[in-house]
């Protein structure tokens, strides 16, 4: 069939194409983020994943809306790739009641159960337990749910890590442990942290399929994440993904980024998943020339509207302050 | 054409100084370059230019420290010729910082809104009742002086007493306020104890109910308080007393003097024949041992509590002008405390128990009156009090009624008489009974008939 | 075994004591009357006799209570039933 | 009135705890219970003895010692739709589970904007009295009690022991429940079809007048005898028995501290910043104008709990410590 694009063809294009447009999606977002937060619009702490797109996007071609997300404080690019609506977003990030939180959770602690999407976590692997407790819900009543639990290289320090990772092994339960390890947790780089700092090698010891994945590719992450939740959804057992990534920006909004020195952070740029996707398919001429720069102000254009929408959201009334603390149990 | 400000970088960041420039007037930057070192009183930190333009002039000098939002360049628009002047600010650049303190209006006096007087100045103004916010400061910059403040003090003093006195009495010459509980104190007002009369303390030194109540149970509200001359500056504690020997003399004499001032009394007496007995009692008690002895006064108090249980009306307190029944008979019981004291604790449920237990009741009753360790609710509940000063030589009783009660029963002493009966006249041993009632309780013919059940109830001893 | 006037005299100052701690029991002339001296009321009196009754193991009814009026008659009366 | 008479049967307060659970489990099977050695072993307090073998070892699970791991399972269950009842063997390894309690239990309702609810029971072992010594003999329930967004219960009696935990379960909200170490042994009569309790209320165990006691769990039985010793010399106590810590019920106590005036407050916990602490504080708020003398507490002694039985006793709340306190204010 001479046709350049089969059918088939022409879907995986798309597909390819709607990867890069839901990667940059995330950048301009976030890069938006670090404005409003220079300018005291955004306040807390504020963390953004810039340059660990791929990872969020990628893992989450593989999920259906059955499945569970377990994310950590370093979650935006998680939510908005999982579909939570980006007004919904940016308005919880300037504490309004028509954030996806009432408000009341900020960057860290973004909920959305209508896609069982279970909050971000301040507390490094935090959310392991969690996200083993869902899996084993879901396999005690049978359903076919995977869920994934995003955490970071810095987890692996805790004890929650060992516990939940034994644990799930133990009982095989439907988890996809997605470790976003981008080389630092916070300022401590890996190798000052773990003594064994292959990941996914510690990871298999546990008795669970474990693969290191090249972070900065989306479609290898793709391609890796369907691989894993087929093997889970299948009754496999558990499964580790090491998404090898890094982050180009700081800790959070306030690090003044002393433990890594520009020239690596420069080598790590050249591998932007972004770019990286956009020049395979500049070659393949899928991505015509101006295709990113409409592709790019479509999305700012977004980002600004859920901006503006976010300024003129209301708060949420004081009075409503205890409400949430206990259910509210029918009258 | 957007400006360059100082960005928030942390939670707590209101303010940063600038450290240095990257950039020279002139340069042109992108979005993402590097314009700034700035140090955030933790650390230094480049900060990035979020637009493309050229820098045009620098409105900040590297070492001033600026608060958040705070305007460091202006940038020209990329496409522009660099102008001279500055171009006017563009509306959408932040102006206002979204933190930090507000800009001052530049210096203008506002009459008569003092600084503050330091707290000292004006704990002093406020212990001589001088309005500061009155006065026009003699000090430095119009600040109200201590001089200030007693000329306006004497000022407005109506005659020339020493400054002292016109103050509310000073809390430095009135004695130490007087610990007492808060429930102390609530009772003390219900009941129209004052607090200052209440002599007796605690273990812990300080006035609880048990005290205010003993007050209450024999004294009167205070006549009205003496004038504040009259009080000797520095009263003399009397030693504390042992707990619950009773009120004291001044005490006794307020909760008598209001008895008489607002209990109308009335009073009814009769004499009653006590041979049944005195028989009765001399034949059982032949049978008891000595400890089990039962005295004539138990027997009195037993008839008068079935008595009282009879006539509840008489059995009760006047509060806030009505009636109210006691839950049950509680007799109280005068006992004269050697040194001059005088409580009248109660009996609990006196109506229920037999005989021989009324007597041990009396007897632990006034042994532990008069070594000061009743308790707190033989002080409190009274619902009808009997005053036998038999033992004291007196034939006839007339007393006083103690508030809130509404009755008392007096008791003389056993006296032989000469006494008809079916036209036969014979020599009775007999006994003088005196009710005084509360009249706005009850009438006269209420306390008849408590006296004839009385009478009736002492002719059948066996009963008692 | 017959009590001497002596140790009566003693039994009667021990027992007015422990009713009335401070009283001055020495001087007390032997004709005095007890219960108007240490103001002893009808139950001071029963606990007088409670404790002449505990102390010499002698029995004494209340009609014996004129004979104990005062500090002799109890003497006598101690005495005299003791023998 | 002639009441039918009541079947009953003389129990102890494990096998009414043990019926509660075997109820629980028979009744729902959304209820499972997890903890360390609950299913072979039968409980470290014979608690689930039997019941590994009537409803499985899907029902009844066996844990790793992973504490922060299984509590936050029972947590992620929870939010998934399960009824886990979680049992830490004892509340001084519930402080490897506070931050699951504390910030993933608890607050997560009150973050999400009321999204998410976690309907879980954990079940913990308090208290001293058994030579355990410091780290096996903490009282730590006042800590509990300081947390918005959880209940807290302290069965003392065997109806509590029985009734409390199917309310607990049915609860929208995490419920604790604190069973006093040395009540497990405690027997006598329980009616045959005891039930449900109320798990709201405080309850007055003992009628009085002079004075109010307040107490709940392993120290009610002190605080009862205590009770009797003072009712031979006259004072009447009145003795409540709080039961739920969280929320406290104050109307209950408060309106026996107005009858009564004086009031003393007998806690196994360490004095300073303890549950006595908050109950006195309270009572001086409502009820100051009622108080003939200062709310005296009774509590542990300051120290870690030694091992020497005579140095343990005399660390911990004893009746006598409780009758010379109600003493001191009745005065």
């Amino acid at each position: 069939m001479t046709a350049k694009q089969t059918p088939k063809g022409t879907r995986a294009a798309a597909h390819r194409s709607d990867l890069l447009r839901q990667m940059t999606r995330i950048r301009v977002f976030e890069e938006r983020c670090v404005e409003l937060y220079s300018a005291g619009k955004i306040r807390g702490f504020l963390h953004v994943a810039v340059g660990e797109e791929a990872v969020a996007v990628g893992v989450m071609q593989a999920l259906t809306a059955d499945d569970a997300i377990v994310s950590t404080y370093r979650e935006h690019g998680h939510a908005l790739a999982r579909g939570v609506p980006m007004d919904a977003v940016m308005a919880e990030m300037f504490g309004k009641a028509t954030g996806c939180s009432r408000g009341r959770g900020g960057s860290m602690h973004l909920f959305d159960v209508d896609h069982r999407f279970y909050g971000g976590n301040a507390i490094v692997a935090g959310g392991l337990p969690l996200a083993i407790g869902l899996a084993l819900a879901d396999k005690m009543r049978a359903r076919p749910a995977v869920t994934v639990c995003f955490f970071g290289d810095g987890a692996y320090a805790e004890g929650e890590f060992h516990e939940c990772v034994n644990l799930a092994a133990l009982w095989q339960l439907p988890v996809l442990f997605a470790c976003e390890n981008n080389l630092y947790a916070m300022g401590t780089a890996l190798e000052r942290a773990q003594a064994e700092t292959d990941l996914a090698l510690r990871a298999a010891s546990y008795g669970l399929a474990s693969w290191p994945v090249d972070g900065m590719d989306v479609l290898a992450v793709e391609k890796a994440a369907r691989h894993a939740v087929d093997r889970i959804r299948g009754g496999g057992g558990p499964c580790f993904l090491e998404l090898r990534t890094y982050r180009f920006r700081a800790h959070s909004m306030y690090d003044p980024e002393r433990y890594r020195d520009k020239a690596e952070v420069a080598r790590w740029r050249e591998r932007d998943p972004i770019e990286l996707l956009a020049r395979q398919l500049t070659e393949t001429g899928e991505l015509a020339t101006d295709a990113r720069e409409a592709m790019a102000a479509e999305l700012a254009t977004e980002v600004e509207a859920a901006v503006t929408t976010a300024e003129e959201a209301p708060l949420e009334p004081v009075e409503d302050l205890t409400r949430f603390v206990l259910s509210e149990v029918g009258p | 054409m957007a400006d360059f400000t100082m960005p928030s970088l942390g939670a707590d960041m209101d303010a940063g100084t600038l450290v240095e420039w990257l950039v020279r007037e002139g340069d042109t930057v992108h979005r993402g370059d590097p314009m700034a070192v700035v140090d955030t009183d933790k650390s230094a930190i480049e900060v990035e230019s979020f637009d493309d333009g050229v820098v045009e002039r620098f409105l900040v000098e590297p070492g001033a420290r600026v608060a958040v939002g705070t305007t460091l360049a202006s940038l020209a628009p990329l496409d522009d010729a660099p102008t001279k002047v500055p171009a006017a600010r563009s509306p959408g650049a932040a102006t206002t910082p979204a933190a930090g303190p507000p800009a001052r209006h530049g210096h203008h006096r506002r009459p008569h809104t003092p600084r503050a007087a330091p707290p000292p100045l004006r704990h002093h103004a406020a212990e001589l009742g001088v309005d500061l916010t009155t006065l026009a400061g003699s000090g430095p910059d119009g600040t109200v002086t201590r001089a200030d403040v007693d000329r306006a003090a004497r000022a407005s003093a109506p005659s020339p007493l020493p400054l002292q006195r016109r103050a509310e009495p000073g809390a430095a010459t009135r004695p130490r306020p007087r610990r007492a509980s808060p429930y102390a104190r609530r009772l003390a007002a219900e009941l129209g104890v004052d607090l200052a009369s209440v002599t007796e303390v605690g273990g812990d030194g300080a006035v609880h109910a048990a005290q205010v109540l003993g007050a209450a149970s024999t004294a009167v509200a205070p006549v009205p308080p003496p004038p504040p001359a009259a009080t000797s500056p520095a009263r003399v504690e009397p030693p504390p007393k042992p707990r619950g020997t009773g009120a004291s003399r001044t005490t006794i004499a307020a909760l008598m003097s209001r008895a008489k001032r607002e209990i109308p009394h009335y009073y009814v007496a009769t004499t009653v024949d006590l041979g049944p007995l005195t028989e009765w009692l001399r034949r059982s008690n032949r049978e008891r041992g000595v400890s089990e002895r039962i005295l004539p006064a138990a027997a009195l108090l037993k008839a008068t509590a079935l008595t009282a249980r009879d006539h509840p009306e008489l059995n009760g307190f006047w509060v806030d002008r009505a009636f109210v029944p006691g839950d049950d008979v509680h007799l109280g019981v005068a006992v004269h405390v050697r040194g001059g004291a005088l409580v009248a604790p109660a009996i609990h449920r006196t109506a229920d128990l037999t005989l021989p237990e009324v007597m041990a009741a009396l007897r632990d009753l006034v042994a532990r009156a008069r070594s000061g360790r009743l308790r707190r609710a033989e002080l409190a509940d009274p619902t009808l009090t009997v005053t036998d000063l038999g033992d004291q030589g007196v034939e006839e009783v007339i007393g006083v009624i103690y508030p809130p009660q509404v009755a008392l029963l007096g008791i003389g002493r056993v006296v032989e008489r000469p006494w008809a009966m079916d036209g036969l006249i014979g020599v009775r041993p007999t006994v003088r009974l005196t009710l005084s009632g509360d009249h706005r309780a009850t009438d006269g013919a209420a306390g008849a008939r408590f006296l004839n059940t009385l009478e009736e109830r002492l002719q059948h001893p066996e009963a008692l | 075994m017959t009590i001497t006037p002596e140790q009566a005299r003693e039994m009667v100052a021990r027992a007015v004591r422990r009713i009335v701690p401070d009283a001055d029991v020495g001087s007390v002339p032997d004709r005095a009357d007890l219960r108007r001296t240490f103001e002893l009321d009808s139950l001071d009196f029963l606990s007088f006799v409670e404790l002449l009754v505990k102390e010499s193991g002698v029995r004494l009814d209340e009609d014996d209570y004129p004979d104990l009026a005062t500090v002799a008659g109890c003497a006598d009366l101690l005495a005299r039933r003791s023998a | 009135m002639t009441s039918a008479t009541v079947a009953v049967r003389e129990t102890t307060y494990r096998e009414a705890m043990r019926d509660a659970l075997r109820e629980a489990l028979a009744e729902d099977e959304r209820v499972f219970l997890m903890g360390e050695d609950v299913g072979r072993y039968g409980g470290c307090f014979a608690v689930s003895l039997g019941l590994l073998e009537e409803f499985g070892p899907e029902r009844v699970r066996d844990t790793p010692l992973s504490e922060s791991g299984f509590v936050g399972a029972g947590v992620g269950a929870a939010i998934a739709g399960m009824r886990p009842i979680v049992e830490i063997m004892t509340v001084n390894f519930s402080l490897l589970a506070l931050d699951q309690i504390l910030n993933n239990a608890a607050t997560l309702q009150h973050m999400s904007g009321g999204q998410v609810h976690v309907p879980l029971v954990i079940r913990m072992t308090t208290g001293a009295g058994r030579q355990l010594a410091a780290q096996h003999s903490h009282s730590l329930e006042g800590w509990y009690a300081h947390i918005p967004g959880i209940k807290v219960l302290a069965p003392a009696t065997l109806e509590d022991a029985r009734g409390m935990l199917g309310p607990a379960l049915e609860d929208p909200d995490p419920v604790l429940l604190f069973e006093h170490g040395t009540l497990y042994n405690a027997s006598g009569p329980l009616a045959e079809d005891a039930g449900p309790v109320d798990i709201q209320r405080a309850v007055v165990r003992r009628q009085g007048r002079d004075l109010t006691l307040i107490s709940y769990g392993g120290s009610l039985p002190k605080t009862l005898a205590a009770a009797e010793t003072l009712a031979a010399d006259g004072i009447e106590a009145e003795v409540v028995d709080l039961r739920v810590l969280r929320p406290l019920d104050d109307a209950t106590f408060t309106e026996s501290v107005r009858r009564t005036h004086r009031a003393v407050v007998v806690d196994e916990g360490w004095r300073s910043g303890s549950l006595s602490a908050e109950v006195s504080a309270r009572i001086t708020e409502q009820c100051f104008y009622d108080l003939d003398s200062p709310v005296l507490r009774v509590c542990s002694a300051e120290v870690p709990m030694p091992y020497a039985r005579h140095l343990e006793e005399a660390a911990l709340p004893q009746p006598e410590a409780i009758v010379a306190a109600a003493r001191a204010v009745v005065g």
